[in-house]
């Protein structure tokens, strides 16, 4: 192979005081010309910082100490390292040389300019093409990347844009002067998966069209399996691994990589569980629908985000509700524990409608059906000692608050918590623990059904297995039902029983597990299961445990 | 004529002996010739709802208006009353006929002549019904006849003393057109902001919270007056921002103590200006002290001679007010040479002890922590020393124990709260005087006044003898025996002391020596300025 | 149209604003003590009882308070802001006598603040932590901590007493019989003075936004897009920093016209200018309700209406605005 | 202790903290130093700084004490900055919270009323309870803050706005927690930091505004503050320019002693740009 990107033991510093010395630790990869290499990593495994490094855009007070990185600049064959170079001369290789993509295509892209503003000026600043030319490039570009309407889309502001077509057009930006390499830095992460898959296969398209290597950076072991050539997989700044993506995906050699690929949940369902007959939630024709814009408003819009969904949580069992954003899973969700009020329908809890409760009862019933929520970070108040979080909903409900925070004690210990940590703040705890937290303040109100609203979805995959597994066991120990929310279809197909696929506010699908991945019948669904990246690939389970302990 | 000469000095005595003297002859006795042309800008700081001096008496109406619109007699350099749009006048036997001859040749800047029916028009519709000040001198007026174009017989139901009304008809005696207002609601006559009159100038315009501008009246009858070709009243509401104007020559005058104490002071010093309380003679104040006897300390006499003691004016003069004053000895400023009482001392002077003793004496010692009791003090602002003597009060009382809270109002709420409310324990502002106690004064002591008239006597406190007095003075026509009945009222005011007069104050001209043959008569500001020339 | 349908909603969207401003002052002026003949007696040096009584009658002051407020709404209804009792004449006309100076005063001082908040923060924000940054944002706390009408009054010592380069005060020459471009050259040299006073303080705040605005977006996703797309520093601020930094500013023109107004009353009255703000304390003082109200009802409208042109401005800036109305 | 280390690493900002140290120290020390009435006759008026070993600082066009009265008026200034701006952040919490947390009606009518407010030019309103209540110093404490709270009620609504959506808001009320517990339990402690960095603004305007009041003599001549000194000193301005210079300076540092806390805590709190 000849490289077109060589990083040759480079490490990274941090400034002092951040939590380890080095983002990097003597890191080596090459990149050869028309090929796709995925970094995969988990969070804080520095494979984000290994493109800014490439990119000479690391944050500020973070310098590489050592190492090169050796670009290949001319046909010859001549490199040159991008440590020693300067700020003008990397200006002249960033957007020429090297182009780049991120993660939020909303973000990343300026709000006030056009895109054709923006994709033409990599043109601008790097050629001396006339304006006239530069659009006609532009359009060409658009074009190329597949957006609908390019001329449309060029005039368009990105906000107008849908997410994947903003990422095609970052993407056709960063591929506008023909790089020799494209660094995508989770490139699908924030897209849906229908989504996710056109981007993976234009990015696929286009690499192999134009023989662009591509510096692939993703924490989706399926998002690997469909895209890379070879694989390079960081753990704590060091790349612990390296090869061909089918040796490295099927074979592991490094147990961090073997417990990495053994959290990665399967697309089939487990064998299916004994589930009782009866049903603890009843949801009959739930309807809501928003309406933006005032009384005296002339633009009003109405949105259908539920409509009439019927669905029933069958006591002891697991509901999962998967769809893509925008599909009113979550809005249902909020509606069953009465976050928002749904307008029409009804949802049965044994004798109570909960839809039409009033506000005082809704509270007073509260207990029955508790919430966990998405975001560790976001659902904790910061500025409360955790136990005092968990001890909250008993001490609402009237038990004496000394009571409760003996009781959060115990349910630390159920989540698999030290009860000691109940005095501590929730910023002290990581992100999985974070959502133990969240469970326990849950459970403490002795709930028969939770709802969960894509509990696992912004943890990293080994944490996201452990939770999965402590709500499977907590499920059988407390014979608690569980509503299930989750874009995810691996993480829905390994905990529910059944499954409701919605689609712009209404259930398509609705069936076991093993029905709806087995033998879907809506095509949506099927499309949707398609969509999944690298569903073809199926994650060895080889001493997967131990590894994820050592690990 | 009717009058002779010799009839006219009889009748209205000394102080008209100088309507006999060509009125100009001392006026260009000082600078040399006189320059025609030029702008003369002058500082005012407040501006007049309406520039009407038959409407509103008041030195921020006349500063401009006496320019424009001319009263029936003016004042000389020593005070004394001079012809202006009255040339002669007599006063009958008893004291109830009065007869003015009026100016010939005279025309309104409109063109039409001025005639008796002016002055009948005015003195009854105006200066008798709505003129402040003018209503209560005019009380008893019951008719103006009209013989002639230009002879004007007042008839009033009581004596009325020629002298006051002769002093008073230089503050009280202008005359507007009566074609022009006659008929209308006078409150809202246009030409209340546009006036019209006899005088040297003739009103061109009038920028709200700018200026007002007057140009030369070719057609005065003063002929070959006035000199200048516009005067310029630029209102500055800073004192500071207006003395950066004298000092950058953006205005070249500004009178009536409208400038901040340390900067006349200051200016005073400088040669390009002079600062003079000349020519303000005729418009006198005090800095006083008024008590409210609802307040059962303040209603004995012990007490409130105790704080006159108590505060050092002389100090207050020397190192508050850089000198500008004398302590008082009474209601009549020692100025007014026509009625200050001979033998004049200052009534209370500063005596801490003396005050001490007399605080003990009525009961009030001091208690544990040294206070006897709390004053609360309105200050009225008429000016930057008002803030200052109150100041200086609450220090000064401190001292023998007395706690003074100043309750600090703007400017209406002050005169609501001492005059309407009577929301005070002590207040302290200015009193004027205007020539003659009977304009200005009287009405400050004489009992009746309803709440709500401000600077009349709304203390609690009424005294028959000093009513008498004032009701004597005001229609006693022979001149010594006013004298003496005013002598004997500021003796019995000194003596019941419901009002302190602490110091007696002139107003200040600070004025640049461009301007020729200023302050050269006793209310200059307020006169006619038909003499006036900037030199080059 | 379109724009005029605008701003007729937002006229109607702000009049329950107007009204509890209008109805609150009016109902507060009741209870202060002394009325607008307390003031005009006050003025002329007192008056005696009938005087006093027939100045009430005259201006309709013994009348109830309720009948007054209702009989001002009413005439407010057909636009009418009554007779200004300090000047004898409709209270329009005053107001429209006054409005050139105070805009004039306002509009340059908000350029001035403005252009040079933006250009100060911006320099700040480029040189962050070195000693430019640590100069302009001390200078800016210094202007933004120094009473206005204090270093007003020190301006006219320097510059006009001192230096003689500027006018102490007034609004242009007195009849100068100045036309065109000298006219307005006569007033922009009385304005210097008056528009640095008012505008330091809001320089000061413009330049802390724009500095921490500027350092805010610089820190944003779109940011490192255009430098990985190799655009030069100087590019990547004028391109993309700029006008994004520059949202929050425009947002602030807005907050600050009424505070601006406020500040004015101070200069006005230290520079002589005849603006609103000075007619403003003016009746205060004077307890002139009709002027007060109207001085109050036309900036509130001034408000609104720089409330408006600034969303418009807002609009025109970020194109997202369009898309949510 | 982490959080001072933040503030402490901006030396502008520990700069401040200093600063205000000082000015709390000379309020501290007034009654000490300064035993008599800061009011009182102390001398001959107008006596320069320096020139009287008496008065370090000179005495004022009444013949007080400027030291004295700098110290006492620390007092003054400290007391109406920090009462206005707690009765501002007051009024501006409570409204802004119940308009950002119920939305709706509610938000509509209280966010009119913000807006009344802040159409009004908030020194007019001054001017005017001034004149209608008086002048004593807790009249114009009270209606500084009154004319101040509307930033700080927007400022809390859109924390709130935002606020009231997150998860662990949510949470709460699937627990069962009454609105009273969400609002002021949950929500307002998170919503408060960058409204008490916006109180630092506040306080340095309610200075700056008694200051201006003063300057209209429309302020309470029975205290020792700086800006009544200011006031004063006008008069004197020409000549005797320390009279008002001197307050004007003291002034000056605690507006920048307030501000640049405020700064402080407002970069310590913004991790964002905790390293700018």
């Amino acid at each position: 192979m000849n490289p077109v990107l060589s990083i040759r033991n480079l490490s990274v510093a941090l400034p002092p005081g951040a939590d380890r010395p080095y983002a990097l630790r003597d890191v080596s990869l090459d990149l050869g010309a028309n090929e796709i290499l995925c970094v995969v990593g988990e969070s804080g495994s520095g494979k984000s910082m290994t493109a800014g490094a490439v990119m000479g855009l690391l944050p500020e007070r973070v310098r590489a100490t050592q190492g090169r990185i050796e670009l290949t600049t001319g046909a010859a064959g001549d490199s040159r390292n991008l440590l020693e170079l300067g700020q003008h001369e990397l200006r002249r290789i960033r957007g020429a040389r090297i182009g780049m993509i991120f993660q939020e295509p909303m973000t990343a892209l300026n709000p006030l300019r056009t895109i054709a503003d923006q994709v033409g000026e990599p043109f601008r600043i790097h050629t001396a093409l006339t304006s006239r030319e530069i659009s006609k490039r532009v359009l060409a570009l658009l074009d190329d990347v597949h957006i609908p309407d390019p001329a449309a889309a060029a005039r368009a502001y990105p906000h107008e844009l849908s997410g994947g077509q903003r990422q095609r057009a970052m993407i056709a930006m960063a591929l506008a002067l023909e790089p020799a390499v494209l660094i995508a830095d989770e490139p699908t992460t924030a897209l849906d998966v229908t989504t996710q898959a056109q981007i993976l296969r234009l990015i696929r398209e286009l690499q192999e069209r134009r023989g662009t290597a591509v510096l692939f950076i993703t924490h989706d072991f399926g998002v690997v399996a469909e895209i890379a050539d070879r694989v390079a997989v960081m753990q704590h700044g060091v790349l612990v691994e390296q090869g061909a993506a089918a040796d490295v995906l099927n074979a592991p050699r490094h147990p961090y990589t073997r417990a990495l690929i053994a959290a990665v949940p399967a697309l089939t369902p487990p064998p299916e569980r004994p589930v009782a007959g009866e049903a603890v939630l009843t949801l009959d024709k739930v309807s809501k629908t928003y309406r933006s814009g005032g009384l005296f408003k002339r633009h009003k819009r109405v949105t259908h985000a539920v409509r009439e969904a019927s669905l029933t949580l069958p006591k002891g069992g697991t509901l999962g509700i998967v769809g893509e954003s925008g599909s009113g899973k979550s809005t249902l969700a909020r509606c069953i524990v009465r976050l928002l009020d749904p307008d029409a329908g009804s949802i049965r809890f044994g004798e109570l409608d909960l839809a039409t409760l009033s506000h005082r009862a809704v509270r007073a019933h509260s207990r029955h059906v508790q919430m966990v929520f998405q975001d560790p970070y976001g659902s904790l108040n910061p500025r409360r000692r955790v136990g005092d979080l968990v001890a909250q909903g008993p001490v609402a409900h009237g038990v004496p608050r000394r009571e409760a925070l003996a009781r959060a004690r115990q349910l630390f210990e159920l989540v698999g918590l030290d009860p000691e940590a109940v005095r501590r703040y929730p910023h002290e705890f990581s992100g999985g623990q974070r959502q133990r937290i969240g469970l326990a303040r849950a459970l403490a109100l002795e709930p028969s059904v939770l709802v969960a609203d894509e509990p696992v979805s912004a943890l990293d995959v080994s944490v996201q297995a452990q939770v999965l597994d402590l709500l499977a066991s907590l499920r059988e120990r407390l014979g608690l039902s569980l509503l299930f929310i989750t874009h995810d279809l691996r993480v829905a197909a390994q905990i529910c029983d059944r499954i409701a696929v919605m689609k712009n506010g209404s259930v398509v699908e609705y069936g076991s597990a093993a029905q709806v991945f087995g033998a879907p019948t809506h095509p949506y669904t099927r499309s949707l299961l398609d969509a999944v990246p690298g569903r073809h690939w199926t994650p060895p389970t080889t001493g997967a445990d131990d590894a994820l302990a050592a690990a | 004529m009717k009058l002779t000469r010799r009839e006219l000095l009889l009748s209205s005595g000394a102080l008209a002996t100088s309507a006999l003297f060509p009125p100009l002859a001392w006026a260009h006795a000082a600078a040399g010739q006189p320059r025609k042309g030029g702008v003369l800008n002058v500082h005012v700081a407040s501006e007049q709802r309406i520039l009407n001096p038959s409407l509103r008496a008041s030195t921020g109406v006349y500063i401009v208006t006496s320019k424009i619109i001319e009263s029936l007699v003016d004042l000389d350099d020593a005070g004394r009353v001079v012809p202006q749009l009255a040339t002669a006048w007599e006063s009958s036997k008893d004291g109830k006929t009065i007869t003015f001859k009026l100016r010939e040749g005279v025309k309104w800047h409109d063109g039409k002549p001025f005639t008796s029916a002016d002055v009948q028009y005015n003195a009854l519709e105006l200066w008798k019904k709505h003129l402040n000040f003018s209503t209560a001198l005019q009380l008893n007026l019951q008719a103006v006849d009209t013989p002639d174009a230009h002879t004007a017989v007042f008839r009033y139901s009581r004596p009325i003393p020629l002298d006051l009304l002769l002093r008073a008809l230089a503050d009280l005696g202008y005359v507007v057109p009566r074609h022009v207002f006659e008929g209308t609601n006078v409150l809202e006559n246009p030409a209340n902001n546009a006036p019209i009159g006899t005088g040297p100038y003739r009103f061109v315009q009038y920028e709200r919270g700018q200026y007002i501008i007057v140009e030369r009246n070719p057609d005065y009858w003063r002929k070959g007056e006035p000199h200048l070709d516009r005067i310029v009243w630029r209102f500055i509401t800073d004192k500071t921002a207006a003395t950066a104007a004298l000092e950058s020559g953006q205005v070249q005058l500004s009178a009536y103590s409208q400038l901040a104490l340390s900067d006349i002071d200051r200016l005073g010093k400088n040669p390009d200006f002079v600062v003079t309380p000349k020519g303000s003679e005729a418009n006198q104040f005090n800095n006083t002290l008024e008590f409210n006897f609802r307040r059962k300390e303040i209603a004995d006499v012990r007490v409130r001679r105790a704080l006159a003691h108590a505060i050092n004016v002389p100090f207050f003069i020397e190192n508050f007010l850089y000198g500008q004053g004398r302590p008082a000895t009474g209601l009549i400023p020692s100025v007014s040479k026509s009625f200050y009482p001979a033998d004049s001392k200052v009534p209370y002077a500063y005596d801490k002890a003396r005050a001490e003793a007399l605080l003990d004496e009525a009961g009030y010692k001091r208690n544990a922590r040294g206070e006897r009791f709390a004053l609360k003090l309105v200050p009225i602002n008429n000016g930057e020393d008002v803030p200052l003597f109150a100041t200086f009060i609450q220090q000064s009382l401190a001292q023998i124990g007395i706690k003074v809270e100043i309750t600090n109002f703007d400017y209406a709420a002050s005169l609501a709260a001492v005059y309407k409310t009577h929301d005070f324990d002590i207040a302290t502002g200015w009193h004027q005087y205007r020539g003659d106690p009977a304009v200005s004064t009287t009405v400050w002591l004489r009992s009746g006044s309803p709440a709500g008239a401000p600077w009349t006597n709304q203390y609690g406190w009424q005294s028959d003898k000093v009513d008498k007095l004032i009701d004597d003075a005001a229609s006693e026509v022979d001149p010594a025996k006013r004298r003496a009945l005013y002598a004997e009222l500021v003796r019995e005011v000194n003596e019941q002391f419901p009002i302190w007069f602490a110091t007696e104050r002139d107003f200040y001209s600070v004025v640049s020596k461009k301007v020729q043959n200023s302050h050269n008569v006793a209310r200059w500001p307020s006169s006619s300025w038909h003499d006036t020339w900037l030199s080059a | 149209m379109r724009f005029l349908t605008l701003a007729g909603r937002r006229l109607a969207a702000a009049l329950p604003a107007l009204l509890i401003i209008l109805a609150g002052l009016f109902l507060l002026l009741q209870l202060a003590p002394g009325d607008t003949v307390d003031a005009l007696v006050a003025q002329i040096g007192g008056a005696d009882a009938t005087v006093i009584e027939e100045l009430r009658r005259h201006y309709a002051l013994d009348r109830s308070a309720s009948s007054r407020l209702l009989d001002y709404l009413w005439r407010l209804v057909h636009l009418d802001l009554g007779e200004s009792a300090i000047y004898g004449k409709p209270v329009i006309d005053v107001i429209v006598e006054r409005i050139p100076p105070t805009l004039l005063l306002m509009g340059s001082a908000l350029a001035l603040a403005f252009g040079f908040g933006m250009v100060l923060g911006i320099v700040a924000a480029l040189r962050v932590n070195r000693w430019p940054d640590t100069l302009i944002s001390t200078l800016g706390l210094v202007f933004y901590a120094t009473p206005s009408f204090w270093f007003g009054l020190m301006g006219i010592f320097v510059f006009a007493v001192y230096l003689g380069w500027l006018p102490a005060g007034g609004y242009g020459t007195i009849a100068s019989g100045l036309a065109g471009w000298a006219h307005i050259a006569d007033i922009a040299w009385h304005l210097t003075l008056p528009v640095v006073t008012l505008a330091l303080i809001f320089l000061a705040i413009y330049l802390r936004i724009m500095r921490a605005s500027m350092l805010e977006v610089s820190t944003l996703d779109f940011v490192r897009t255009a430098r990985a797309k190799g655009l030069p520093e100087s590019r990547v601020v004028t391109r993309h920093v700029l006008r994004n930094a520059l949202l929050p500013m425009v947002t602030l023109i807005g907050l600050q016209t009424g505070t601006m107004l406020g500040g004015s009353v101070v200069v006005e009255c230290v520079f002589a200018l005849p603006g609103l703000g000075r007619l403003a304390y003016e009746s205060v003082m004077q307890r002139d309700l009709n002027t007060l109200l109207g001085v109050v009802f036309i900036s509130a409208l001034l408000v609104i209406a720089i409330n408006f042109i600034v969303d418009l401005l807002y609009a025109r800036l970020d194109p997202r605005i369009n898309a949510t109305h | 202790m982490q959080f001072l280390q933040a503030y402490l690493r901006n030396p502008a900002a520990a700069f401040g903290l200093v600063l205000l140290a000082a000015v709390l120290a000379l309020a501290a020390t007034a009654g000490l130093l300064f035993p008599d009435n800061p009011l009182g006759l102390a001398g001959r008026p107008l006596q320069w700084p320096f020139s009287n070993p008496r008065f370090w600082l000179g005495t004022d066009h009444t013949g007080r004490d400027i030291a004295a009265q700098i110290f006492h008026g620390a007092r003054v200034s400290l007391v109406i900055g920090f009462v206005a701006t707690v009765i501002a952040i007051l009024i501006g919490v409570l409204i802004g919270a119940l308009a950002g947390y119920y939305g709706g009606v509610i938000d509509d009518l209280l966010m009119r009323v913000t807006e009344a407010f802040q159409i009004l030019p908030n020194f007019l309103l001054l001017l005017v309870l001034v004149a209608v209540f008086g002048s004593n110093m807790e009249t114009i404490v009270v209606a500084i803050g009154v004319v101040s709270w509307p930033p700080a009620a927007r400022l809390t609504r859109a924390e709130f706005l935002t606020l009231r959506n997150r998860e662990f808001v949510q949470a709460g009320r699937t627990l069962g927690l009454g609105d009273a517990r969400l609002i002021f339990g949950e929500i307002l402690p998170n919503a408060l930091p960058p409204v008490i960095v916006y109180a630092s603004v506040i306080m340095a305007v309610a200075i700056l505004l008694e200051s201006a009041l003063a300057f209209l003599n429309l302020s309470d001549p029975n205290v020792p503050s700086w800006g009544n000194l200011i006031g004063g000193g006008r008069a004197v301005l020409r000549d005797q320019w320390y009279v008002s210079a001197i307050p004007g300076f003291a002034i000056l540092l605690t507006v920048l002693a307030v501000s640049l806390v405020g700064q402080g805590l407002n970069d310590a709190l913004n991790p964002k740009l905790k390293n700018r």
